[in-house]
C-alpha cells in the first residue's frame, strides 16, 4: 500500500487546504489504518491506496469502487462480520473490522457443526 | 473548425467573434478578449460589467459582445466567467512586452515576481513570464486573476500558465 | 400510517427545490433520501454554474446546495435522511427503510426526483479496480478529498468528462488524455478549451478498447474509429494510466415511477425511458410528479426549475395557490428554463421534454 | 385403457403439465402441452421450491402418503434430469417460540413417529447447534432430516425439456380457447391459433382449471390463492436448514438468496404485492434469523396458488366427456407433487391404471360430498 498522505488532497484551489479532523483506527485485512472520522470506508481505503475491495464470486475477479455513490454494489466488503456492506456509503467507526470479501464473503461467528 | 476537434480555438475562429477586440482597440491598450464562441447559455459577464461594456441580452445564448470603446480592461469580468473563457490583454504593458492576465484555479498560486511558463491554447509552453500581479479578492470567488507578461507577439497566444 | 400532503423523493437539486417551493405555500413536506446527506450531486460540483443570476449562475455547484439545504431549514421542510424508498403502492402509499426498519407513509401528492446513475462502458478489462464513473472520480476528490489514482484517462467529451477531467487536474491528478468516439467535443467548447491550454490533449473520433492490468489499471488502449464507429487497426495507442474516468451518459432513475405504473417513452436524447409528463411535471399517474434528471437528463439548473414547476403544481391542486398566481409562477419557471434551453445545446433537450407531453 | 395411437394435448405448461409431458415420454408417448404465456410463468416459478411433506402435514392418510411417495422421487430425478434442479437434501427446522405451538408440535411428532417418519425434537440449545443464525430466543424445534428444496423454475424447465427431447411437442403463447366433443368423447382443444385433434386432453390449467372445465360444461371448484414472497440479494451461508415459523418460512438458495414466504390471501388473480405483507414477512424473517435485519430484501412477488376446498389436488378422469382428465388444484404443494402426478397421470393414461389409486383425488368427491369448510 501506498502512504496515505499521498494520496488525501490536502491542498484544493477551491476547496481550500484540508480541516485537521479526528481520526479512527479501523482493522482491513488484519491490519490497523488510520481513517479520518465520518468518511466512507471505500474513500479511507482508497486513501490508502487500496484499490481491489473484493473477488467476485464465479470468476474471481477484483473489483473496487465503480459509481462511489451506493448504486452499483462493485465496493461491496465484509465489514464487522456482515458482509455485502457498501462502502462507499458506509461512514468509518473506530475499530471497525474491513475485510476483503471473496464471493458473496462469510457472517463473522456462524459456522456449522455438520451437513 | 478545430476547436470541437480537439478544444483550440484558431486565430480565424477567434477573430470572427464579436467578443474579440480589432487589432486598432488592443493597441490602445488593456482591452478584455472574451473566448466565447458557441450559443451556450451564459451570461455572468454582462452584469459583471460596471462599464456595460459586455452585452449578451436576450436569449442568454447569445454570444456576448464586447464594446470595445467602453471596456477599460479592469478585468472584473475574469473570475466570475463560469467557462474561464475571458482574459485582459494588455499590449502596452511595456515597450516590448505585453501582459495577459487569466483566470487560474490551481494549487498553488504564484507570487508576485515568479517566473512561470507560459502557454498557449495547446498548454505549450511558449515563453518564461513573469508574473506581476495575482488578484484574490474574496468576489472572486478563488479564481484567481493572475497577470503574467509575454511578449507583444505572444499576447494572442498565451492563455495559461504553469508553475 | 403517518400522513403528508406532499413526499419529495431525492434530496438532489431537483428535490430540494420542489421541497423548498412546496413549503412557501404552504404545504406539509416530506423530504426523503437514501443518502446520509442531503443535496445529491450539488457538493461535489465546485466549479461555477452556468446561466444567468435568476439560475444563480456564476455560483459553484457546492454553495447552491449549502444554499438550499439552508432554505429547506427555514421552510420547515421535514427531511428524512440515510431512508431508502423501497416501494410505491397504491393510494400513493410509500414504503420506506431506515435503519433495518420499515415504514409507511401515505402522500397526497408525489414528487419523484431520484435524479440519474452513471452509465457503464463495457471493454476489455472495464471491471479493473481504477475503472471508474467520472462521478465516482468527483465523489473521491471533490467530498471526500482523496484522489482515486495519480494519472487518469478520461472517456467521454460531455459537459460532465470536460467538467471533472478539469476537476481530476485541480485535485493534483494528471490527466493524459480525453478522448471522444464522436468525430466533435459534445460539451461546451470552453469548458475543453480548459483542458487543452492546460495540456490535455483531446481526441475525437477515438475510443478505449481496453483497460489493462492485474489487480489494477496499469494502462489503458485507446483506438481511432472511423465514421462508422468501427475501430481502426494500427491505430491502437497504450498510455500508462492508473485511472479511466467513464463520462458515457446518465441514465434516468426510474424504478419508483415504474413501480407507480406510470407511462414512459425511450428518448435517447434524454436518457433512456423516462415517464411521460404534462408541462406541469405531472405524470399518467394523477397527483405523481416528476423532477430532475429522471424526466430526463439535462443540468442541474433546469432541475431546479422543474422541482419549483412540480411543488407549484401539487400545491395548487390542493388548493393552496390559486389558478392564476400558480400559473403566474408556473410561467416564470417555465421560462427561465426555456432561456438555458435556447441555444443549440438546449433545443434538443427542449425538443426532446416536449414529446414527452401527455396531453398529446 | 387407452390406444397408443391417441393424441394427447395438456392443457397448461406449468410444472403440473410439463411433469405430465415428461413421465408420458418416458413411456415412450407424445403429447403437446399448450401453454397461454411461457413454461412454469405462474405458480410454478413464483413458489419457493420447499418439500415439505412432513412439516406441512396436518395428519396421517392417503395425501400424506402421496406427499411421502412425491418426495421420495426428487433425489434420483435430480440425477435423471439433464438441467440442474438444485436439489438440496437440507432438512427442515420447524422453530417452536412459544408453549402452545410446542403442545401442537408434540402431536405431530407422535403420529409422524408411529407412522415410522424421522423426526426429532431438539432444545433451545440444540437447535441453536444446528442453525447458529436463529434467534436465542428460540424454544426449541422440530427437526425433519428429510424435508428438502429445490429450484422449482429449473425443475420446470427441466421437465420441459426433458419432455421436449422424449417427443412432446410444447406451444407456448397459446391460449385454449374451447373444448370440442363428438358423441360425448372430447376431439379436440381449440386455441387462438388453430385446432388440435385430441383424443385425450388434460386439465392442469393451474388457477385456470376452472375456466377450462367449463368448456365442457364442467365445475372445478379450483380458485387462486395468492401467496407474496420476498427475496434477499446472494448471501454467503447463513443456515443450512429450511426454517419455518409460525409465520413464515425461509430458505437460503444456494446461490445465496434467502427466501421468505409466504401470505395466504383470497383476492382473486390479483398478483400484486402489498407493503402490508412485504413488511410481516420481513419481521417474521429478522425475528427469526436477526442477522437478516441488515439484509437488503431486493425482489418481491406474489404468485396465485390453485387452491380446492379441501386443499387437495384433483386428478385423474372425469365425469364429463370421455377423454377429459384433471390434474390440477395441487395448492402449495404443487412442487412437491409435479413429479408423482407426472408418473401417477402417465400411468392412467397408458396402462389404464396409477400405480397408486387416484380414486379419492377425483373431481366428483366435491359433487358427492358436503362443502369443505374454508380454513
Amino acid at each position: 500500500m501506498r502512504k496515505d498522505k499521498e494520496l488525501r488532497v490536502n491542498e484544493h484551489p477551491i476547496l481550500g487546504s484540508a480541516e485537521e479532523r479526528p481520526r479512527v483506527k479501523i482493522k482491513v485485512d488484519d491490519q490497523w489504518m488510520e481513517a479520518i472520522e465520518g468518511e466512507p470506508v471505500a474513500a479511507a481505503l482508497m486513501a490508502s491506496g487500496k484499490m481491489v475491495f473484493r473477488y467476485t464470486t464465479r470468476l474471481n475477479e477484483p473489483r473496487g469502487v465503480f459509481c462511489a455513490i451506493g448504486r452499483c454494489t462493485d465496493c461491496m466488503m465484509t465489514v464487522d462480520g456482515i458482509p455485502n456492506v457498501r462502502t462507499c456509503i458506509t461512514p468509518v467507526r473506530e475499530g471497525m473490522v474491513i475485510l476483503t470479501q471473496r464471493g458473496e464473503g462469510r457472517w463473522e461467528g456462524i459456522s456449522f457443526e455438520k451437513g | 473548425m478545430t476547436l470541437l476537434k480537439d478544444g483550440v480555438l484558431t486565430n480565424e475562429e477567434l477573430e470572427a467573434l464579436p467578443c474579440v477586440p480589432g487589432r486598432e482597440r488592443m493597441e490602445k491598450g488593456a482591452v478584455v478578449v472574451i473566448e466565447c464562441p458557441q450559443d451556450i447559455p451564459c451570461n455572468p459577464c454582462e452584469p459583471a460589467c460596471p462599464k456595460g461594456a459586455i452585452v449578451v441580452g436576450g436569449p442568454i445564448t447569445n454570444i456576448p459582445v464586447l464594446k470595445e470603446d467602453l471596456c477599460d480592461g479592469c478585468g472584473l469580468c475574469v473570475a466570475p466567467c463560469p467557462g474561464q473563457a475571458i482574459f485582459v490583454v494588455d499590449l502596452n504593458h511595456g515597450n516590448d512586452e505585453a501582459a495577459v492576465s487569466l483566470p487560474y484555479e490551481f494549487q498553488p498560486l504564484p507570487d508576485k515576481g515568479q517566473k512561470v511558463k507560459a502557454l498557449n491554447r495547446r498548454g505549450e509552453a511558449v515563453h518564461e513570464g513573469t508574473v506581476v500581479k495575482v488578484l484574490t479578492p474574496s468576489s472572486f470567488d478563488r479564481t484567481a486573476v493572475i497577470t503574467v507578461t509575454v511578449p507583444k507577439e505572444l499576447a494572442m497566444e498565451v492563455r495559461s500558465i504553469r508553475l | 400510517m403517518k400522513k403528508v400532503e406532499l413526499a419529495v423523493i431525492g434530496a438532489g437539486p431537483a428535490g430540494l427545490c420542489a421541497a423548498i417551493e412546496g413549503a412557501k405555500h404552504g404545504l406539509q413536506v416530506t423530504l426523503i433520501d437514501e443518502n446520509i446527506r442531503a443535496g445529491g450531486q450539488l457538493f461535489k460540483q465546485i466549479h461555477k454554474f452556468f446561466g444567468s443570476g435568476v439560475h444563480r449562475a456564476g455560483i459553484r455547484g457546492v454553495d447552491i446546495g449549502s444554499q438550499l439545504l439552508d432554505e429547506t431549514e427555514k421552510a420547515g421542510v421535514e427531511v428524512m435522511l440515510d431512508t431508502v424508498v423501497w416501494g410505491l403502492f397504491e393510494d400513493k402509499v410509500l414504503a420506506l427503510v431506515h435503519e433495518g426498519r420499515s415504514t409507511q407513509l401515505s402522500a397526497e401528492r408525489i414528487i419523484l426526483a431520484a435524479g440519474a446513475t452513471e452509465n457503464a462502458l463495457a471493454f476489455p478489462g472495464w471491471t479493473l479496480p481504477g475503472v471508474m464513473g467520472a462521478g465516482a472520480a468527483q465523489t473521491m476528490m471533490n467530498m471526500h478529498r482523496v484522489m482515486p489514482g495519480k494519472k487518469a484517462i478520461m472517456v467521454g467529451s460531455g459537459n460532465v468528462g470536460l467538467i471533472v477531467g478539469y476537476q481530476l487536474i485541480q485535485a493534483g491528478i494528471k490527466l493524459e488524455l480525453l478522448v471522444e468516439a464522436a468525430p466533435e467535443i459534445g460539451g461546451y467548447s470552453v469548458h475543453a478549451s480548459k483542458l487543452a491550454r492546460n495540456g490535455v490533449k483531446i481526441f475525437t473520433s477515438t475510443t478505449i478498447k481496453e483497460a489493462r492490468g492485474d489487480e489494477r489499471v496499469e494502462s489503458a488502449v485507446t483506438v481511432s474509429v472511423d465514421e462508422n464507429w468501427n475501430p481502426v487497426p494500427g491505430t491502437e495507442r497504450e498510455h500508462e494510466v492508473d485511472m479511466v474516468c467513464l463520462a458515457v451518459g446518465l441514465s434516468p432513475l426510474i424504478e419508483l415511477a415504474r413501480l407507480a405504473g406510470c407511462g414512459f417513452k425511450y428518448l435517447s436524447e434524454l436518457g433512456g425511458h423516462v415517464p411521460l409528463h404534462d408541462e406541469k411535471m405531472e405524470t399518467t399517474q394523477p397527483g405523481i410528479y416528476v423532477a430532475g434528471d429522471i424526466a430526463g437528463i439535462d443540468e442541474a439548473s433546469t432541475a431546479m426549475e422543474e422541482g419549483r414547476i412540480a411543488a407549484l403544481a401539487a400545491a395548487e391542486s390542493l388548493g393552496r395557490l390559486g389558478g392564476e398566481e400558480a400559473d403566474a409562477l408556473k410561467k416564470s419557471a417555465r421560462k427561465r428554463m426555456e432561456e438555458f434551453w435556447d441555444g443549440s445545446f438546449g433545443r434538443r433537450v427542449k425538443a426532446s421534454k416536449e414529446s414527452l407531453s401527455v396531453k398529446e | 385403457m387407452e390406444k397408443s395411437s391417441d393424441r394427447i394435448v395438456i392443457a397448461g405448461g406449468g410444472i403440473i403439465g410439463c411433469a405430465i409431458a415428461y413421465y408420458l415420454g418416458l413411456k415412450g408417448v407424445k403429447s403437446t402441452v399448450i401453454e397461454r404465456r411461457d413454461v412454469g410463468c405462474e405458480a410454478s416459478s413464483a413458489a419457493a421450491g420447499g418439500l415439505w411433506p412432513q412439516a406441512e402435514s396436518s395428519r396421517p392418510g392417503m395425501f400424506m402418503d402421496l406427499c411421502l411417495a412425491g418426495n421420495a422421487m426428487f433425489e434420483e430425478l435430480s440425477r435423471q434430469l439433464e438441467l440442474d434442479i438444485e436439489f438440496r437434501p437440507s432438512g427442515l427446522l420447524h422453530v417452536v417460540e412459544d408453549e402452545q405451538y410446542r403442545e401442537e408440535a408434540e402431536k405431530l411428532m407422535e403420529w409422524q413417529l408411529d407412522s415410522g417418519l424421522k423426526v426429532d425434537w431438539l432444545d433451545a440449545s440444540e437447535t441453536l447447534k444446528l442453525e447458529p443464525s436463529l434467534s436465542e430466543d428460540v424454544m426449541g424445534s422440530l427437526y425433519f432430516p428429510d424435508d428438502n428444496h429445490l429450484n422449482p423454475l429449473s425443475l420446470t424447465r427441466a421437465f420441459a425439456v426433458g419432455a421436449k427431447k422424449l417427443g412432446a411437442e410444447i406451444s407456448t403463447g397459446t391460449s385454449v380457447t374451447g373444448i370440442k366433443t363428438v358423441s360425448g368423447r372430447v376431439s379436440s382443444l381449440v386455441t387462438d391459433r388453430g385446432e388440435i385433434g385430441a383424443d385425450i386432453i388434460i386439465n392442469a390449467a393451474g388457477c385456470w382449471a376452472g375456466q377450462v372445465g367449463a368448456m365442457v360444461d364442467m365445475e372445478v371448484p379450483v380458485e387462486p390463492v395468492r401467496g407474496q414472497i420476498i427475496l434477499s440479494e446472494p448471501l454467503p451461508p447463513l443456515f443450512k436448514r429450511c426454517i419455518v415459523t409460525r409465520d413464515v418460512y425461509i430458505i437460503q438458495k444456494p446461490r445465496g438468496n434467502v427466501v421468505v414466504g409466504s401470505t395466504r390471501e383470497f383476492v382473486g388473480y390479483d398478483k400484486s404485492v402489498t407493503p402490508e405483507a412485504i413488511h410481516l414477512l420481513h419481521r417474521g424473517a429478522v425475528k427469526a434469523i436477526p442477522r437478516l435485519k441488515s439484509v437488503s430484501f431486493i425482489r418481491a412477488w406474489a404468485g396465485l396458488r390453485p387452491y380446492t376446498p379441501d386443499e387437495i389436488p384433483i386428478m385423474g378422469a372425469s365425469d364429463g366427456p370421455e377423454g377429459f382428465l384433471l390434474a390440477t388444484g395441487h395448492f402449495r404443494n404443487g412442487i412437491l407433487l409435479s413429479a408423482i402426478t407426472g408418473k401417477l397421470m402417465s400411468e392412467l393414461i397408458t396402462d389404464g391404471k396409477a400405480s397408486i389409486p387416484l380414486e379419492g383425488y377425483r373431481l366428483s368427491r366435491f359433487l358427492r360430498g358436503a362443502e369443505v369448510e374454508r380454513k
